[in-house]
């Protein structure tokens, strides 16, 4: 990978060296288990979904594959903030890539613990709250379901934390441009659109629910066009950067995120059929900027919002 | 340990075993691999986004041409895209994933296998031959897909232990009723299998303080220790069955927890 | 194939020989064009989205692949209910397959116009609302959108239609449940669940929205998971039959959508990728019911929700 | 006209024309085709639902064994699929799709193709080879890459009149301007091409009143006529290009009209 300075972009003032990240839970937090190469063309990852206490996640099930995609039900398994810090943190922090926290909580006092930690550990580190999982009974999605919680508890955090603070919303409400403002008003530096579909499945084999939850979460490049639809709508509404998280795969996939007007966009089941999709991305989207001579990867943000189709119809034999 | 890695490799031999039964030797072309019994590969035989995952299989044999064998049942649309690979056609290959077996004690070394669980340990018996005793068994059930697959097994290492439910080939019984009767005190156990069988061995281990070690099957995502797809809780806590096993103490294993 | 009685069902009074009908927009409305055996194991078929007067549909593009899905912005092309029921209708009526009129209307007056036409010519054949069409800029989409609305066109709709009245809602809206209620409470037959998934495509070889629309429906098995989420909760809300379309492709996705709570289920964008796919449907459904002898297709309708998996594990080696 | 189906076809010949361009032999396994040029056939060389939509292409001949013709070239993930399709693998087709070209009038009939739009009307050469009067012109840009493909059909119809936009092969010029020199005003046209060249070609009918009948492409979903995703305007209304074309009179055609 060559390194392309027009891939950097800044993020509410902090530098990052790509636009590509790696999504929240698909990514060992062990570094000594990261295969060669695969955090190349990476601006950054972020942390397994991490909570005050410990959590085992859920029982049954806990992925399942559908055309195209996958949903999950890990039910944010994870060792807890202090095991964390102490543990899994020391050795990430070595590995030279940023990381950002991806907090749940379901409680306004569980934030403002977490956060706690997390300064007096890490210190400023960029945060995401994780205002969207839709497989945990309490907390999680619901704090986005009601613009009220959200922009109460998106307001707390603001206030009580100096360091980067990513809001990650969820596909799964009443209005998503509406959470998406909530979130800005309330001091959010960036917004993560969006988390995971709530689908269901069924085992036929049995004439079972799949997930002993019922619903899960689908991911992969399935909700692909739903979440670009989502990032579109955001960048219209909002003014602050918003990063997209959704069935990106291949570098045109990332191009068209962010010409919808994404600023940055999170990879993750990408990986589960490749591990090396991040760095493959990097690759084509620099390519890209250089074919177009677009000068930063930022420039490209929102490109296509400018454009309507000149013609009402295309030609398609391009003699 | 070697890393995990990304490879293409190519299908340099296909064999049916048994009906819809079929080992392959896939060649990686780059890589050299250095693989213990008990680790396993994730597979895609195909070029699509659909299916959209790996398909995780137990490595049953490594060769001297850096080739290793996949044993393997179709089952679904992922072993059935695996078994309609021709020989010269490339796949993609994830791994070496997971731990393996753990040196074994030096002992007699008892490979118990259920069904396609055998698939591992055909490695293991072989990668011991020439250090440590094994003793091989398989355990099938009264299905009558499994007599030929038995009769391959049989051809390739003759003094496998056979116990098939019904009688119909081998002793009649179950697998785990051929531990009691063969085990001695010093023996070590690995296993590999249906979890009912596994259940059955809780009282095995328990009786004869052998040491028994099991690889165990999840549903997986990611095969690198990601997802946190494929847990299964441990005496420890959780565990990941892709990087932290497949391989786990028997004991240390709580299959009454979620 | 073999015609069997077990799959024969009673939707709203009405008998249908097989659960599965063909959705609307995806066939052709001149019976000469009908490839043979196509038709079997069909209960019905929808006809495409007729409107009062004519409509040349969008312009630009209007069909785009995703990833296991297919985007569409057709725009309701149609000659318009008096032409179709002229030409078209004289056809499709011989064919021998119940015909369900899919209807969209901007006002109340034009769905009275049209029920009043479809009376006079066609007698009290089945209507589907359609309150969910995605692609067009008034009407459509919009009655869903309001629960209100929603209320009063199907209660007007309900007043002046003596022939069973399926209302088929939109995906896109706040809360999909609470459309289903109202849709119930207002006279509904049944319920459609659902139409198209709203997305967006970007062409990135001009860097530019795909659509003149920006936004368009997205279909196929990629959107299965969703709709089938979609399907269990509503048939969790509501007493009247519930009517699967989303994704469905196999006998298995048949099955899950029937056991998760469809009555029935339409077959839409999997006749894209197999024109026989209906046809292999009933086979595998057929054989289902054999095989767990099952009466009646009837039988299959919801019963995952009441087995919840009986061991929080599955043991995936069955010896 | 026979009524379109899905149906299973071999690969039985694949043979290069050009870097990136193939023509392959399709022979359907049971059914018997009765095509007419500028009818096509839906294709997809794949049975994962990803790609989705099956993939449409003009049959550009038609062999005494029963099989057709495709010409392509790659240009996206379908082609490729296509491309890599080896001698006896089986693919979908879905056809015959589409009316073709009506019946010639019997004057000379010029096919005037624009690079890969040629496909089409070297079927209709060879269909009407020994019955009337042809002449078939092949227009290419400037891009090198359709040098070696203007060379192919030169090879297998030598009377080919060419032309290129920058001179390279061929007459210097486009195709249009190739027509205006060499037309009577008893022939009749059949045309394949981008649609900048129809639009040019548009001039010609107004002053030659010669019927000129065109082939279009659409991004389609069914080609059986189901979606109307193909849609185009004409002076009688909207017309599906896979169910009522893909040929129509050029001067029905409103190529301004959304
Ligand atoms: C560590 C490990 C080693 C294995 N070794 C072998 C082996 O050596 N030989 C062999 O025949 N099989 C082995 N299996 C099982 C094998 O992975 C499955 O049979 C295979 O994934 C089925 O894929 P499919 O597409 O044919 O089936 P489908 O049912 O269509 O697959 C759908 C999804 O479920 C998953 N799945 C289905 N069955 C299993 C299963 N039993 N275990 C895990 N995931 C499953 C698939 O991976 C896929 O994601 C092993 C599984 C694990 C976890
Ligand atoms: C009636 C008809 C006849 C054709 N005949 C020929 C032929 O003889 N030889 C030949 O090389 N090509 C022909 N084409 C074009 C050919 O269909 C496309 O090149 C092909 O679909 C591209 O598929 P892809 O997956 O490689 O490209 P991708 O761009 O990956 O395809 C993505 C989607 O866009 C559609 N698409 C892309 N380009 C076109 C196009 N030009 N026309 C229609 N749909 C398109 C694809 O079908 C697919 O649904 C014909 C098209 C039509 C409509
Ligand atoms: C196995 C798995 C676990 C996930 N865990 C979390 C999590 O802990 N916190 C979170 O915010 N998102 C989580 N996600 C959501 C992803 O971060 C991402 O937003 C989503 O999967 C959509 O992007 P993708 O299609 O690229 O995967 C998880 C997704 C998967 C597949
Ligand atoms: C090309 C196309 C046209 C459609 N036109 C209509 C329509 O006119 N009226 C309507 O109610 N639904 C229409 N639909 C929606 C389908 O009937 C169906 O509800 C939807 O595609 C989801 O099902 P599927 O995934 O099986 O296709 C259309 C869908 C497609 C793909
Ligand atoms: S499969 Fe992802 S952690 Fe094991
Ligand atoms: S492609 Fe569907 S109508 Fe032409």
């Amino acid at each position: 990978m060559n390194p392309d300075k027009r891939m950097a972009l800044n993020i509410g003032g902090l530098e990052f060296e790509s636009p590509l990240f790696i999504a929240s839970g698909v990514w060992p937090m062990d570094s000594a288990e990261w295969p060669d190469g695969a955090l190349n063309g990476v601006g950054g990852f972020c942390t397994k979904g991490l909570t005050l206490r410990p959590k085992r996640g859920n029982p049954g099930i806990r992925v399942w594959e559908t055309p195209c995609g996958v949903m999950n039900s890990i039910g944010l398994q994870n060792p807890g903030i202090k095991a964390f810090l102490e543990q899994e943190y020391r050795q990430l922090e070595k590995a030279g890539k940023p990381v950002i926290f991806n907090l749940s909580f379901e409680t306004e006092e569980e934030l403002l613990l977490l956060l706690g930690y997390i300064m007096d550990t890490a210190g400023n580190v960029p945060v995401e709250l994780n205002v969207s999982c839709p497989n945990v009974s309490k907390g999680g999605l619901s704090w986005a379901q009601d613009v009220n919680a959200l922009e109460r508890v998106v307001t707390l955090a603001k206030r009580n934390w100096k360091g980067l603070l990513w809001v990650k919303l969820s596909p799964n409400v009443s209005s998503f441009t509406e959470t998406a403002l909530a979130a800005e008003k309330s001091g959010a530096d960036a917004v993560v659109v969006a988390n995971t579909w709530l689908g269901t499945a069924i085992d036929v084999s049995r004439l079972e629910p799949v997930f002993d939850n019922i619903h899960a979460g689908l991911s992969g490049p399935a909700v692909f066009p739903l979440t670009l639809r989502l990032v579109w709508e955001t960048y219209a509404a909002v003014k602050i950067p918003v990063i997209a998280s959704g069935g990106v795969c291949t570098w045109q996939d990332a191009a068209s995120m962010i010409a919808a007007g994404a600023s940055a966009v999170q990879v993750g089941s990408a990986l589960f059929s490749d591990i090396l999709a991040t760095a493959k991305m990097y690759e084509g989207l620099s390519s890209l900027l250089e074919k177009r001579n677009i000068g930063s990867v930022a420039d490209l943000t929102g490109i296509a919002h400018g454009r309507r189709r000149d013609t009402n119809r295309e030609d398609l034999r391009h003699g | 340990m070697q890393r995990l890695s990304d490879f293409s490799a190519t299908v340099i031999e296909k064999e049916s075993m048994a009906p819809g039964i079929w080992t392959i030797k896939l060649k990686p072309e780059k890589l050299r691999l250095r693989i213990l019994p008990g680790q396993f590969f994730m597979i895609r035989a195909w070029s699509s986004k659909d299916p959209f995952l790996f398909r995780p299989f137990a490595v049953s044999g490594k060769n001297p041409d850096g080739s290793v064998d996949i044993s393997f049942k179709v089952v679904g649309r992922g072993t059935e895209l695996l078994a309609e690979c021709e020989r010269g056609q490339k796949v993609l290959m994830r791994g070496p994933c997971g731990n393996g077996f753990p040196n074994p004690l030096g002992k007699r070394l008892v490979l118990a296998g259920g069904a396609m669980g055998i698939a591992p340990l055909l490695f293991a018996r072989h990668y011991y031959e020439n250090s440590i005793r094994t003793l091989l068994l398989l355990g099938i059930t009264g299905e009558p897909e499994w007599e030929p697959f038995s009769k391959a097994i049989l051809q390739k290492f003759p003094d496998t232990l056979l116990f098939s439910e019904n009688g119909m080939i081998g002793r009649k019984g179950t697998i785990v009723d051929g531990l009691a009767e063969i085990l001695d005190e010093n023996d070590e156990i690995w296993a590999c299998g249906p979890e009912g069988m596994f259940h059955a061995m809780g009282k095995i281990e328990e009786r004869w303080t052998l040491p028994i070690w099991v690889s165990l099957e999840r549903r997986m995502a990611c095969g690198y220790g990601g997802c946190l797809g494929c847990a299964v809780q441990t005496r420890e806590g959780p565990k990941r069955v892709c990087a932290d096993g497949p391989v786990f103490r028997l004991k240390e294993i709580l299959w009454d927890e979620p």
